[in-house]
C-alpha cells in the first residue's frame, strides 16, 4: 500500500498534532491504536447521521408538504449512491497517488476497495475505518447540494447529477486539498472541509440552482415550511454529528480532536445567537429556523478552521458567519432573485469562504491558533493569500464542471419535471406517496 | 327546522359549548376551517422571508335547530363568541327541510 | 468467573480477531484496554438506539393513525422489560456454563447477574459493558417481531409472548450460536445476529401472524402509513445503529471492527438501490419506503456476514438481499395472504437467512472473506452445509416454542382485542392517548 | 494550570476508580490516553443530543401545537447562550481554585478558557474536552426548568433568566459538590449530577412555576398534547445520551464506566415499567407518556448514584423512583395546584431527591456498592446525613436565588406575556412561526 | 336539487361510499369534523391528568343530488352508516337552488 | 343573502381569491376537503402494495354575498378556478335567511 497517500492525509488534516505530539503516544511506525480507532468509528457514524437523518430533516422540513418525500428520498439516494460509487471509485481517485497527473487527481489503483484488507492501517487507524470515514464526507457533500434543487428537479437526472458531480468534482477536489494534490503542496489549511465541502457544495448548488430556473408560484403563492420540528431535529442532529465531522477529521483522539470538538462548539453558539440577534433587531421576532439556520452556518465556518483556530477564531468566525450567512439568505438572495431555496450557496458557500479566509488569520499562534501552515511563509498575509487561492480555484473549477454537466443532462433528458407534476408535488407525482393522508 | 352555521375565533369554542348546553342544545358539528376576512393575516418569518399569512384558522359551528330555539342559540353564540376585536366571525342561518337520525331512524326534530 | 465462557464468546464473535492480530495488542493475560471499551460502551449506545426511538419510529410511520402510540409503546415496553428478563436471568442463560444442557443452554449462575463487579473483565472490556452490549440485542430481537402483531394484539398478551419468547427462544439460540452451545461447537459462522436475531425474529412473526390472524378491513379499506417520514427516521437511525451492532460485534476497536462497518455500509447501500431499482423497473415509480425497506433488508443480510466477509461479499449479499426482500414483502406475502404487516418475516427471516447462508460462502478467503470457520473443513460447501444448518435449527425450533407459547397464551387470555378496540385503534381503546387531536 | 482542580475533579466524580484500579492503566503523571479520550469525545456529542434535540422533542411534543416552536427554541437558544457563558466564566466559575471563596465558588482565572491549549490535560483526557463535556451539562441543566416555563413566560425575560440562574446557582453548586467546595470535601456523592443537576433545576422549576402563576384556561380547558411521538423519540434520546451523561462522569473508558451505564439502563427499565404499572393498575391504562415519564424518573434517579450503587441499588432505586414521581406529577401537583406544566418538579427535582439519599445507602459494599465516600465515617447513616445535607443546601439556596433572580427581573421587564399572546400563542405572537400551517 | 349533509363515524365512509355507487352517484364532498352530541367522548389521559375528550371525530359528506334521488340516497345513507349505537350521526336535507360544473359551465343538474 | 359553496382544486385557491377582490368581497370561509367524482385519484404505492386513492385534495370556499353580487361572484370563480381538465370543480348556491357579524351585532348584508 502506498505509504505517500498515508502521509499526506495525515499531515493534511492533523497538521497540528505535529506541532503537539509531547505526551501523546506518536505512532513512529504506523501501529493501530485503539482508542483512535473507537473514535473514528464513532465518527463515521456521526458524519452519516448528519446525512440521514439530519441534512433529510433539516431541508425535509422546510418544503411545502407535497415535496417532503422527495426531499428525504433524494437524500437517502445520494446516501446509497455515493456508497457505491465511492467503493467503486471515488476513494481511489481522490486518495490514491495519481502519478502524473497527482496534482489534480489521484489514480485508479484502489478501484473497488482493492488492498484493503482487515490490516491495512492509514496512520494509526485500519484504512476500512479511513475509508468508510471518507466516504460520509463524500456522502453529505452532493446531499447539500439538494438544498438548491427543491421541489422540481427529475429525480433521475438528480441522480445522474449528482454521481457525476461527485466523480468529475468531489474527488478531484479532495484530492487536491487533502490527497497530495496541489493545493496540499501550496499549504492550504482545510481542516474538516471548507472548500472540498461547503464551499464546493454551495457553488454547484448556485450554478444548479440559475439553470434550474425559479419554482412555479414562487413570490406569489405563499410556500409555508411542512414542518418546522423537523427542520430543528435536523438542524440539532447535525449539530450533534458535526462533531464527528470536525472532532473526527483529526483522525485520532487527541487534543486536536478536544480543541475541533470545543471551537466547533463555540462557534456554533456563537453564529446562532448572531443570527437570531440580528433578526430580532432588524425585523422583530427571533425565530427558530434564523437560530437554527444560523447554528449550520457557524458549523459550516468552523469546519476548515476546527483543529487549527483557538478560542478567539471560534469566536470571531461564528459571529462573522452569523451576520453574513443572515444578510445573504435574507437580503441578497431576494435582489438577485435566484431560487436557492434552502440557501446551500447562501449557508454553505458563503459559510465556507469566510471559514476558510478566517482559518488563514486565526491560526496564527498569536492569536490563539496552533500555527499558520508549515508550507508557507510564516506571515498571516501569505497565509490568507494560500487560502484565497484555494478559494478561488475551487469556485472556478466546480461552477465549470458543474455547468457542464448540468448542460449535457439537459440536453439528455431534461432536468425539471413537468409542470403538472410539479404543481401536484413530486411525492405523488414522482414517488406515489405522501406524507400523510 | 334551521342550520346555523357559525364562525367564530378557536378559542371560544369551548365557552360557545358552555352557551349553548343550558339550552339543551345536544348535538353540533366543528370544523377547522379557514378565514379571509377584515382581520389582518398574523405575519410569518421563513428565513426572514415574511410572508402575510391571509387565511387565519377560525372554528366553524354546525348546529340544525328547532324553529323556536333558533332565536336564542343565535343570541348565545353571539354573546359568547364576542371579543369585541375585528375577526370575531358570522353567523348564518338558512333552511332545513328534513333531519334522520341515523342510529334510530327518527326525522324531523326528533332526530336532533 | 468462569473463564470458559469469555473463550467462547471471544471466539465466536470475532474468530476473524484471531486471524489477524499483528500488529494489535493481543490482550494474552485479560487486560482492560480503554480503546476496545471506549467502542463497545458507544456501541451499546448505538444499538439502544435502534430500538428506541428507531425501531418504533420505522414501524411506527407505516401503521395507521390510531396505532401509532400503541406501536411505540410496544417498542418502548419491551426495551424496559427484556431489560429486566436480561438481569434476571436471560444473560446467565444465553452466556454462563450450562453444565449437562450446555449443548443448549446456559446455567443460571449469573442470574441477577451475579458476580458482576468493578473488576471483571470480558475479554479487554468490562463485562458490565458485554453484558449491557448484549442486553441490547436481546431487546431489539423481541422488538423486530412487533412488525408482525401490529394494529391487533393485546398490550398484555404482547408482553408477555415477547417476555417468554426471550428466555424460551432467544437465550437458548444465543447460547447455541454465541455462549459456547452446539452450533458454536459445529462452527457456524454468525457475526452479529444472522440466526440469533432475525431469522429468529422473523420466524417468530411469521408464526404469530398467522395465528393472529389478519387485520379487520384488510384488503378492502385503504391503510395508509400515518406518516413516512417517521419511517424514514426509523429507518436511518437503524442505519446509523447498525455501526454499533455490526462493528460492535467484534467486541474491540480493530480492523475487524473496522471492516465490519466498511461492509455494512457497502451491502446498505446496494440493497437500498436495489429495492428502488427493481421497484422502478417493475412499477414505474421509486419510493422512500421502498429504499428504507432495502437499506433494512440489506442492514440484515449483512449481519451474520459483517466480520468475515470482504468487498465482493458485502455486495453480493445487498444485491441479493435487496432483491429476494422485495420480492418477498410485495409479492409473495399477497400471494399467500398472512398478514405479516410491517414485513418482520419478509425483510429479517429472508433477509437473514440470505445473509446465513452467503456468509458461509464470502467468508472464503478466495473470495474476499477472512476464512471460513476454522472448526470446519476447508470447503465452502461443508461450511454452507454448517450455515444451513445453523438456520434450518433456529427456524424449526423458534417456530415450534412459540407456536407453544402463543396456544397458551390464547387460551388463558386470549391474544387479539375486540373487534371495537381494533376498530377504534389501539391507541385510544388500550393506551387512551392518540398521536395528535 | 492548576492541578488543584485537575484533582478534585477526579476524585469528585470518579472517586470509584481509586478502590477498583487492579488490571487499569492507571496515570500516574498525567498522560493522555486515547480510548478515555474517545469515550469522552463520544459522551460529550451524546450529552449535547439530550438536550437538542432530545429535550426539545420530549419537552415540545407535550405542549399544545400553538407553542411547540416556542418550546424547540427555548431550547434551543438556552443550548447556544450557555455555550457561550460557559465559556465566558461559567467554567472558571465552577472548576478553579476559588481562593478565599473556594469553599463556594471557583475563581476568574480561567475566564474564556483561558490556558486550555492543545496540549492541556485533565487526568488522562484533554482539558478542552473536559470543558466541553462539562459545558453540555450547563446547558442541559437550565434546559431542565424550561418544563416548568411552558406556555406563557416572555423569551427575552426566559433568557435573562436561565443566563442568570447558570451564573449565580449552577456554577457555584457545581463547583461546591464537583469542583472542590465544601460539599465535596465534606463527602456528598453525586456521581453525574443528583443535586448539581436535577434537584437544582426542579427546584428552580418549582419557583419560577408558582411566580409565573398558571396557564390561562389550565383546568377548564383541555391542552391536548401536541404530538407524543415528539415526546417519545425525546424520552429515547434522552435515555441512549444519558449513557454519556453517567457513563461518561467516570471521565474515562473504564470498569466505572461500565458499571455506570448498566446501572443506568437497569434503573431506567425498572423505573418505567413501575410508573407504567402503577398507572395501569390504578387507572385502567398504561400510557406512552406515563412510561417516558417513568424511564425518564428512573434516569434521574440513578443519576448521582451510577458510577457508586451495583445491581441492588439500581433495581431498587429504579422502583422507588418510578412510583414516587409517578405519585408527584400525578396526584400531588393538582392537589396543590402549582402549574408545573411539563413537570421539572416532579420528576427531576423528586427523581434526584431520591436518587441522591439512596446513594448515601446502595453504596455501600455490603449492599453492592462501590464503598461510601472516604471522607465520612463508614456507616450508612453518616453518609445519608451527608447526602441531605448536600440535598437540603441545594433546595435552599437554589430557591432563595432563583426566587430574588426572578423578582428582579418581574420588577424590570415583566415575566409573563401578554394575554393576547398566551391565547393566540407563542410561536406566532412571538417567533411569528407556526408549526405547520 | 337538494344538498345532503350526513355527519357519520368516519371508518362508516367506505361502505356509504359503497352503497352510493349503485344509485350512479358520481360525486361527493367528505371532511373530517368533530362531533359533540349525546355519545360520551373517550378518556384521554396526560400524565395521569385524565380528561374526557368531548368532540369526536365524525366524517362530514356532502352530496348534491337531484330531487328525484333524493330519497333513494337517504335511504342508502342510513343504511349502510347504521350500526345501532349511540354516535350513528344524522342525515340533514336542504335545498340548492343552483349547480355549475367549473370545467364544462354546465349548470342544473347536468352539473352533478 | 345567498351561499355559494365552490369546491376547487387546492392550487386554484389564490387565483379565486385574487378573482374575487376587484369584486369588493371581504370576507369568505376556506376548508380543506376531500373529493370522491369522475377524476380518477392518484396511485399510492406502499411496500409495493398499490392502492387508488378515491378522495382527492380539494378545498372547499363558502362565502354568503348579496343577491346582486351573486352572479358575477359565480362566474368569477367559474373563470378563475377553470383549467378545463376533469376535477375542476362544482359551484353550488343556496339561500341564506339571515346573517349575524359577531363583533359588531349588525344583521343582514350589513354582515357581511
Ligand atoms: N361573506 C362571508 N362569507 C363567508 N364567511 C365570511 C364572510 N365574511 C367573513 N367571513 C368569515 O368570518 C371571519 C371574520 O370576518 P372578518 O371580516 O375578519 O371580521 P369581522 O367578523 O369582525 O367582521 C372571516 O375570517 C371568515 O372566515
Ligand atoms: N343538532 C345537531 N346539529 C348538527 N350536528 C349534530 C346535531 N346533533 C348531532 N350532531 C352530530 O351528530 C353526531 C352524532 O350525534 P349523537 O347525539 O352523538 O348520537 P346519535 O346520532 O346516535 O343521536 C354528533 O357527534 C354531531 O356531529
Ligand atoms: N354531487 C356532488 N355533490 C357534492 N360534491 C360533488 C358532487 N360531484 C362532484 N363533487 C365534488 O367536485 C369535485 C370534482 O368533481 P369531478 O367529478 O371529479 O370532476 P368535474 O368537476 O370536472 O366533473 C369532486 O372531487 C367532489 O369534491
Amino acid at each position: 500500500m502506498g505509504n505517500a497517500k498515508k502521509f499526506f492525509v495525515t499531515s493534511a488534516v492533523s497538521m497540528a498534532m505535529f506541532l503537539s505530539s509531547a505526551g501523546m503516544a506518536f505512532a513512529e511506525e504506523a501501529k493501530l491504536d485503539s482508542g483512535d480507532t473507537a473514535w473514528m468509528l464513532t465518527s463515521t457514524a456521526l458524519v452519516l447521521m448528519m446525512t440521514i437523518p439530519g441534512l433529510a430533516m433539516f431541508y425535509g422540513g422546510m418544503v411545502r408538504k407535497k415535496n417532503v418525500l422527495s426531499m428525504a428520498m433524494q437524500n437517502f439516494a445520494t446516501a446509497c449512491l455515493m456508497t457505491v460509487l465511492w467503493m467503486a471509485i471515488g476513494y481511489s481517485l481522490a486518495f490514491t497517488d495519481g502519478g502524473d497527473l497527482n496534482a489534480f487527481v489521484g489514480g485508479v489503483d484502489q478501484a473497488f476497495l482493492r488492498g484493503i484488507g482487515l490490516n491495512s492501517l492509514s496512520g494509526t487507524i485500519p484504512e476500512s475505518v479511513f475509508m468508510t470515514f471518507q466516504m460520509t464526507f463524500a456522502i453529505i457533500t452532493p446531499a447539500l447540494i439538494i438544498g438548491s434543487l427543491v421541489e422540481r428537479m427529475k429525480f433521475s437526472a438528480m441522480l445522474w447529477f449528482l454521481g457525476l458531480w461527485s466523480l468529475l468534482v468531489y474527488a478531484p477536489i479532495a484530492h487536491m486539498v487533502w490527497g497530495g494534490g496541489w493545493l496540499m503542496g501550496d499549504g492550504v489549511q482545510d481542516f474538516a472541509g471548507g472548500t472540498v465541502v461547503h464551499i464546493n457544495a454551495g457553488i454547484a448548488g448556485l450554478i444548479a440552482a440559475l439553470m434550474l430556473g425559479r419554482r412555479k408560484g414562487l413570490g406569489t403563492q405563499p410556500m409555508p415550511p411542512v414542518n418546522l420540528a423537523y427542520t430543528m431535529i435536523g438542524a440539532a442532529l447535525l449539530w450533534v454529528g458535526w462533531f464527528g465531522f470536525n472532532a473526527g477529521s483529526a483522525l485520532a483522539a487527541n487534543g486536536t480532536a478536544g480543541m475541533a470538538m470545543a471551537v466547533t462548539q463555540i462557534a456554533t453558539g456563537v453564529a446562532a445567537l448572531a443570527w437570531m440577534g440580528i433578526e430580532w433587531a432588524v425585523r422583530g421576532k427571533p425565530t427558530l429556523l434564523g437560530m437554527s439556520s444560523g447554528a449550520v452556518a457557524g458549523l459550516v465556518a468552523i469546519t476548515p478552521a476546527a483543529g487549527f483556530v483557538g478560542m478567539p477564531g471560534a469566536f470571531v468566525i461564528g459571529l462573522v458567519a452569523g451576520l453574513a450567512c443572515f444578510w445573504t439568505a435574507v437580503y441578497m438572495k431576494p435582489l438577485l432573485g435566484y431560487d436557492d431555496a434552502l440557501d446551500a450557496f447562501g449557508v454553505h458557500a458563503v459559510g465556507g469562504t469566510i471559514g476558510a479566509l478566517l482559518t488563514g488569520i486565526f491560526s496564527a499562534v498569536i492569536l490563539g491558533g496552533v500555527g499558520l501552515s508549515t508550507h508557507a511563509g510564516h506571515s498571516i498575509l501569505v497565509q490568507l493569500w494560500i487560502q484565497a487561492k484555494g478559494v478561488g480555484f475551487t469556485i472556478v473549477y466546480d461552477a465549470i464542471v458543474t455547468f457542464i454537466i448540468l448542460k449535457v443532462l439537459d440536453w439528455a433528458m431534461g432536468l425539471r419535471v413537468s409542470e403538472d407534476d410539479e404543481s401536484e408535488g413530486l411525492d405523488i407525482a414522482l414517488h406515489g406517496e405522501q406524507l400523510y393522508e | 327546522m334551521k342550520l346555523i352555521m357559525a364562525i367564530i375565533k378557536p378559542f371560544k369554542l369551548d365557552e360557545v359549548r358552555e352557551a349553548l348546553t343550558p339550552l339543551g342544545i345536544q348535538g353540533m358539528t366543528v370544523s377547522e376551517v379557514k378565514g379571509f376576512g377584515r382581520q389582518k393575516g398574523q405575519t410569518e418569518i421563513y428565513r426572514g422571508a415574511e410572508y402575510e399569512v391571509n387565511f387565519l384558522p377560525k372554528v366553524k359551528i354546525e348546529l340544525v335547530v328547532g324553529n323556536d330555539q333558533l332565536e336564542r342559540v343565535v343570541e348565545a353564540i353571539k354573546t359568547s363568541a364576542h371579543t369585541g376585536k375585528i375577526g370575531d366571525g358570522k353567523i348564518f342561518v338558512s333552511d332545513i327541510e328534513s333531519a334522520v337520525r341515523i342510529r334510530t331512524g327518527e326525522t324531523g326534530s326528533e332526530a336532533l
